[in-house]
């Protein structure tokens, strides 16, 4: 199964032996920041990015509920779900997606400073993308404050208002546009009598998994800049150098990952339907 | 050695480490007192622990079964009221699932012996470890208080929209509960894949490893894959529940059957989370109690890989007649029946082990044994409820509840049990009565037997699950179950009983009181902290049973190749 | 056919049936029960005789050390063996579960309504009753589920059949008895407190006996599908649903079967979900080329009275002389729609 | 399985940043014109380009052993097998023209 099955005539401790980093037991002197069930840094460090990447796999999985019941639904009820995105504001789904990039760049730069170990480098670039983070967090906050604003929180007095929908002149142009299991129909709703109430029933659904989704991203975005604080005092130390930097790498891959996931959201959240 | 009446000395294989000197320092006595159990980040320390809260959850879990087997003896439902029933089976089948059986042998014989067999000082991340256990204790108060308050009455599967729209009970809380759990499990089986890559000893080759770990590795597989799926459904179902927001109430233009969707899209391979470790178990058994190589090693470790990644394609089978589209149902059937190939499999290559063996009765392999043919009999009833045509009519009745006994009592309870009692000696260094664990693992079997056996015919008879009250044609067989119910409750008690008092009065157990092979044997019973005292190279492959092994003048064996024709 | 008698005068041990299907079935479950112990057998077989064979004698006995392991031809007999008969199980139980979802086409219709805890249940006549089903022999009946709650299972055991009621959707059993008796129904979806007590009985009856059944109790009340046209009435339906030519909706005549074409460029096939949902949630499908005028009644229709509804509308034949168009595309439609690229859309 | 750590030059950081950027810009010009379905394509493939840059550089698995991308690859796929076959369910629902079948 993995690819080391076939290739390593032996353990991975005994490849860590070749690389000489090893044997210090409990008998010898055991360097500092190794910890003592392992032989070597490099040991450490590739169980390190091992682990992380296997938790992020479970992240994977954890988003691909909502995902999955993301397509569902579009799929179900499109005009409900190009009603919604219609709600939400491109422009500040734009500026939080860059900011989110600039700040994976400023983490990678503080993953890199630490392989060089560069200590107040380190820190300095932890607290940049602790201030994007926290710029995302809160466009994200002003964000939620107008749903709320607006009454479109689902299940909490939810209420479409009639005349945000962007109203379509003249003939459906429905008709011209055909599309398949997954995919929105039309350009926008026509708005004459009593259509809306269903729209607004399934409107509240596209909220829910907005919420939902962007809720969840962003209590990862909140865990993440924790995290990131917690870092900021240990590398000031230089704890970190090219033999021990898994809490920053680590760390790190977690950021990154959120990041991707906002990659995904913002347009199947944002982008719906924009055309027309 | 010869001290030790009840365990004759198997000296095949000698002592590999001479007898300690007397007060030696392991892991249970080098710290005393309580913080040095609640703080320990030794494996050992932790998989005691997990024994601990596993076995309160057992007992728990079984207690709820017997008041069900009570009530089922008349057909009235006069013992308790309804809803009382109805929250003891849902509570009984939360716990024993998501409480016991699922953290059972990963996180008591795994997390002991995982690091032990492939030659390492501990887990990976000794510290996520405690964790996991913290995690697991939250997500079991939290259900614990849910039953002191009560408990829930949705059934272990919180179908939607009954369970988000209808019942007044506590399910947030118990739904918390399980999500927080999830989470330990999610990290023991990270911590698992992660131990297994990057820690083996010097010399420890992927086909060198015993089949316990291949098992344990595959399990992890659907650990990390499978259980943030339904964290995630469990988060939908506490937000519908609490906000009101339609996302499977079909009144809001939701859909219900999305929920079974999500819940046995995790739930499915759950059940080989629950199986595949008691597989892994039963390879150890036979091999160490017929002192031969398990017959065909590359066939059963990929059969455990291919179990965990076929699982995941198999789960709308539980749906069958729940209103998904027939074509789906039939890619689910053909898909559910390449799933059970993988079993056969290691069924078959199991028994072939037994052949020309050197096959020794000791209760281990008593255990190990009734799994083969109980997993047997469990299995191929699931490929009955696989068949379409079949399911139409068995589908939620007594034939499903039999079925899944007879794979999770008669199965994997078996093996762990068995790998309990092989153990054991290793992990508290006593020796428990020979005699007694005899008359346990026969009792327990019997009475296995008598109490799931008539489900089978009662379920073709057309017995609803989850029923209170039931039509009196039905009386016999029930009262037959219940009393069997009663043997096997007994027949617990009896290694209960033992084991503890084994802990006080039991012989001191040597090294290897079995005279098996494998790394574990190779260190003190119980073993030292950092499990070794010498770092361990491993030269020799699994099992390798060979005269060799005793005399290392005649040549080793030819490694055993796979060889596919 | 009397139940089969077991060792006790009151503890059958097998169930009764009462239709061909139920007899396949039981001739395909005894098949695979064959299998199931032959397999069991073998093991348990096996197991005992290398157990006893093969003991341990001597504490320091070791097994005979096999060389080179396992063989490629034992293992693929262990890999292929049980596949071509697990596939066997597989396409037998699948043919046996398409034809038990296939109704045939003349077909009694029923509708069953779950709701915690009982059945409630109308004959094709409009004849309704609780937890109890009369049918008659020899007759191919088919029911339509729904519930209104909770998801329940209409399960009756002598015919080997069930099926989930589900909320907000209708699912499809049938059957055709051929015994004479009363035996039992079940719940099997676990649906909260008394879900124990939602079983009742299916009373298969004579079909002259079943006509005056139905015909005797009836007293004259309103038969489902006149009191669908009173509702139809009642809730303005007709007001728009006209079949003259200054209909802002579209006709009924003649739907359940349909293909329709949807705004969107989608397609369903109109049945009775389709009709609940056009009623309950009107703008989720819209038919092309009309405006989502249509109000919805949700909220202000119990499912008999939406039943009601879609049994109406199910009687509206299509005007004679018009053929359905072979497409499904009604030629009373004024959609200018184009054909739709995409099928199955649901 | 490498021992050292590998340091990325910082031109290859700053080459992903700006072309992300660029991306995301493509991504919301491209949804205000009409495509029809293409949209959603563009759309998602759009973000799995970004995705996949992020993943190679600013996560270093190009640098990184097999292993990890086995671990990603596999988790895409079981994302793709609860989607696909839970999609396979509803996509099939009513082709045999029995309702609840
Ligand atoms: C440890 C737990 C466990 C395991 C391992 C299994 C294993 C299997 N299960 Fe089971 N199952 C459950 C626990 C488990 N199950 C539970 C808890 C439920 C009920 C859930 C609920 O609703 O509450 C359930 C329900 C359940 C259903 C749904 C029934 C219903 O509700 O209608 C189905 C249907 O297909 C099924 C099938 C299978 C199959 C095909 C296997 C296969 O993996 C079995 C493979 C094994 C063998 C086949 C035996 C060995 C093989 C041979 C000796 C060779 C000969 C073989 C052939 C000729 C095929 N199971
Ligand atoms: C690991 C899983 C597991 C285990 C071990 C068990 C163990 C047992 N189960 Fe359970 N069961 C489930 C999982 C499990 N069950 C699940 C998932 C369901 C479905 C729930 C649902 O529908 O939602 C279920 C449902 C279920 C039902 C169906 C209820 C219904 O549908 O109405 C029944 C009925 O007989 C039953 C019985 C038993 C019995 C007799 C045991 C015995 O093996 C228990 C034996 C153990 C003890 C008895 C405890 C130890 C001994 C003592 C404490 C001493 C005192 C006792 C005596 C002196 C008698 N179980
Ligand atoms: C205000 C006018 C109006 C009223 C009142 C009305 N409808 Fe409709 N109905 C429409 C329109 C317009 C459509 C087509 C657009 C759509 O599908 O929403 C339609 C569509 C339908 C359809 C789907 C038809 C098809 O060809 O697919 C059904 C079924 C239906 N209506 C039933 C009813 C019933 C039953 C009632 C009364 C309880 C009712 N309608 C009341 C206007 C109306
Ligand atoms: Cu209705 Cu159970
Ligand atoms: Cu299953």
């Amino acid at each position: 199964m993995s690819p080391e099955a076939h290739s390593t005539a032996i353990g991975p401790r005994g490849v860590a032996a070749a690389h000489g980093s090893t044997e210090q037991g409990h008998t010898g002197a055991h360097p500092p920041r190794l910890a003592h069930h392992f032989d070597s840094y490099a040991q450490q460090r590739e169980s390190a990015s091992l682990g992380v990447w296997v938790f992020l796999v479970t992240e994977i999985m954890f988003f691909g509920g909502l995902f999955t019941a993301y397509i569902l639904y579009r799929s179900k009820y499109p005009e409900a779900f190009i009603a919604g995105s219609h709600q939400l504001d491109v422009m500040l789904g734009t500026i939080n997606t860059a900011v989110l990039i600039c700040s994976s760049l400023t983490m990678a730069m503080a993953v890199r400073s630490a392989q060089l170990g560069r200590s107040k480098a380190i820190a300095g670039f932890l607290v940049a993308t602790i201030v994007l983070g926290s710029v995302f967090l809160g466009i994200k906050a002003t964000e939620y404050h107008h749903k709320w604003v607006e009454h479109l929180i689902p299940g909490h007095d939810f209420h479409l208002e009639i005349d945000h929908l962007p109203t379509h002149h003249g003939k459906p142009v429905a008709s011209e546009l055909p599309s398949g299991v997954v995919g929105e129909s039309r350009a926008d709703v026509p708005l004459p009598s009593a259509g809306p109430q269903d729209i607004q029933a399934h409107t509240q659904l596209f909220f829910f998994l907005y919420f939902g989704m962007t809720g969840l991203h962003a209590v990862h975005m909140i865990i993440g800049v924790g995290l990131l604080v917690w870092l900021i005092r240990p590398s000031l130390r230089g704890m970190f150098d090219g033999n021990n930097h898994n809490y920053v790498e680590g760390i790190g891959l977690y950021w990154h990952f959120v990041d991707i996931v906002w990659i995904f959201l913002f347009p199947l959240l944002y982008l719906v339907g924009r055309h027309g | 050695m010869t001290a030790h009446s009840d365990f004759p000395a198997h000296s095949a294989f000698p002592e590999p480490i001479e007898e300690a000197p007397e007060p030696y320092e392991h892991y249970l006595n080098h710290k005393y007192g309580l913080a040095s159990w609640l703080l320990t980040r030794d494996h050992k320390r932790i998989a005691i622990l997990y024994l601990i809260s596993v076995s309160f959850f057992f007992l728990l879990g079984g207690a709820m079964a017997v008041i069900i087997r009570l009530e089922l003896t008349t057909p009235e439902g006069d013992l308790v009221q309804a809803d009382i029933y109805n929250r003891l089976f849902t509570m009984h089948g939360i716990m024993m699932i998501f409480f016991f059986l699922i953290p059972s042998i990963p996180s008591v014989l795994g997390n002991f012996l995982i690091p032990i067999m492939i030659g390492a000082k501990d887990l990976a991340f000794p510290k996520i470890n405690l964790l996991s256990w913290y995690i697991y204790a939250i997500g079991g108060l939290f259900t614990f208080y849910a039953l002191l308050t009560g408990g829930v009455d949705t059934g272990w599967t919180f179908y939607a929209p009954l369970s988000t729209g209808y019942t007044n009970t506590p399910v947030v809380l118990v739904a918390l509960g399980i999500f927080i759990t999830g989470f330990s499990s999610i990290l023991t089986g990270l911590n698992f894949i992660v131990t297994i890559h990057r820690m083996r000893a010097p010399g420890m080759t992927w086909f060198r490893l015993p089949l316990f770990v291949w098992s344990h590795y595959a399990t992890s597989v659907i650990m990390i894959l499978g259980t943030p799926v339904i964290a995630i459904t469990i988060l939908l179902l506490g937000a519908e529940r609490i906000f009101g927001v339609g996302i499977f109430d079909p009144k809001l233009g939701g859909d219900p059957v999305l929920f079974q969707h999500f819940f046995w899209f995790y739930s499915h391979p759950a059940v080989y989370i629950m199986i595949l470790p008691a597989m892994g178990v039963v390879s150890e058994l036979i091999a160490a109690f017929t002192r031969k190589p398990v017959f065909g090693y590359h066939f059963v470790a990929f059969a455990s890989i291919a179990i965990a990644v076929l699982g995941f394609f198999v789960w709308a089978h539980h749906m069958f007649v729940a209103g998904i589209s027939v074509y789906a149902a039939a890619i689910f059937s053909a898909l559910s029946m390449l799933v059970a190939i993988p079993s056969a499999v290691k069924v078959f290559n199991w028994t072939t082990t037994l052949y020309k063996g050197s096959i020794s009765w000791d209760t281990p392999m008593l255990y190990a044994l009734g799994f083969i043919g109980l997993f047997t009999i469990g299995g191929l009833t699931g490929v009955m409820l696989a068949t379409l045509g079949i399911d139409i009519h068995v589908h939620d009745t007594y034939f499903v509840v039999a079925h899944f006994h007879y794979i999770m009592v008669g199965g994997a309870i078996m093996g762990y049990m068995g790998g309990l009692h092989y153990w054991w000696p290793k992990i508290t260094g006593k020796l428990y009565p020979k005699f007694w664990s005899k008359v346990g693992a026969l009792t327990i079997f019997l009475g296995f037997n008598v109490t799931f056996f008539p489900q089978f015919i009662l379920g073709y008879l057309g017995m609803p699950r989850r029923y209170h009250a039931y039509p009196n044609e039905f009386q016999v067989l029930n009262v037959m179950s219940s009393a069997g119910a009663t043997v096997l409750g007994l027949g617990y008690l009896i290694p209960a009983v033992y084991f503890i008092w084994s802990m006080r009065y039991g012989k001191d157990a040597s090294a290897n009181p079995w005279g098996a092979i494998g790394l574990e044997w190779e260190t003190t019973s119980p073993p030292p902290v950092e499990n070794f005292d010498k770092p361990p190279v491993v030269t020799w492959g699994a099992y390798e049973y060979h005269e060799s092994r005793v005399q290392p003048s005649l040549p080793p064996p030819k490694q055993e190749v796979m060889r596919v024709t | 056919m009397p139940p089969a008698q077991g060792f006790l005068p009151n503890a059958p041990l097998f169930p009764p049936r009462a239709s061909e299907m139920a007899r396949e079935i039981d001739l395909l479950f005894f098949t695979t029960l064959g299998v199931t112990v032959f397999f069991s057998t073998l093991i348990a077989v096996l197991i005992f005789y290398f157990m006893v064979r093969y003991r341990r004698t001597s504490p320091t006995q070791v097994g005979v050390y096999q060389k080179g392991g396992s063989t490629g031809l034992l293992e693929s007999t262990w890999i292929i063996g049980p596949l071509v008969i697990a596939l066997g199980f597989f396409a037998w139980g699948a043919r046996i579960f398409f034809a038990a979802a296939r109704p045939p086409a003349d077909a009694k219709q029923y509708y069953v309504i779950g709701k915690r805890w009982m059945w409630k249940i109308e004959h094709p006549s409009g004849r309704r009753e609780i937890n109890e089903l009369h049918v008659p022999r020899g007759q191919a009946v088919k029911l339509k589920l729904t519930s209104e709650d909770v998801v329940h299972s209409f399960f009756l055991p002598v015919m080997r059949m069930k099926t989930d009621a589900i909320p907000g959707r209708y699912t499809t059993l049938w059957f055709n008895a051929d015994t004479l008796g009363t035996f039992h129904l079940f719940c099997a979806e676990y649906c909260g407190t008394e879900h124990s007590r939602m079983v009742g009985r299916i009373i298969v009856m004579e079909p002259t006996e079943y006509e005056r059944w139905i015909g005797g109790e009836n007293m004259g009340g309103p038969s489902g599908v006149a009191s669908g046209e009173d509702l139809f009435v009642a809730k303005a339906c007709h007001t728009c649903h006209r079949t003259d030519s200054t209909a802002r909706a579209p006709q009924l005549s003649g739907l359940i079967g349909k293909t329709v074409h949807l705004e969107g460029g989608q397609t369903v096939t109109a049945d009775e979900t389709y009709i609940r949902e056009s009623i309950v949630n009107p703008a989720t499908k819209v038919v092309a080329g009309y405006q989502p005028i249509m109000p919805t009644y949700r909220g202000q229709l119990s499912e008999e009275e939406i039943i009601q509804l879609i049994r109406y509308v199910g009687s509206l034949k299509q005007p004679t002389g018009v053929e359905p168009a072979p497409a499904g595309k009604a030629a009373d439609r004024p959609a200018e729609s184009p054909p739709s690229p995409n099928e199955g859309a649901r | 399985m490498s021992s050292t750590t590998h340091v990325l030059p910082l031109r290859v950081y700053f080459a992903i940043f700006f072309a992300l950027l660029v991306l995301t810009g493509t991504t919301v010009a491209v949804a205000f014109v009409d495509l029809g379905p293409l949209n959603n394509v563009v759309a998602l493939g759009i973000a799995a380009c970004k995705a996949t840059l992020v993943i190679l550089y600013f996560m270093h698995v190009r640098y990184a052993t097999r292993l990890t991308s086995l671990v990603i690859v596999s988790g895409v796929f079981w994302l793709a097998i609860m989607v696909g076959l839970t999609l396979a369910d509803y996509a099939t629902r009513g082709w045999l023209g029995v309702p609840g079948r």
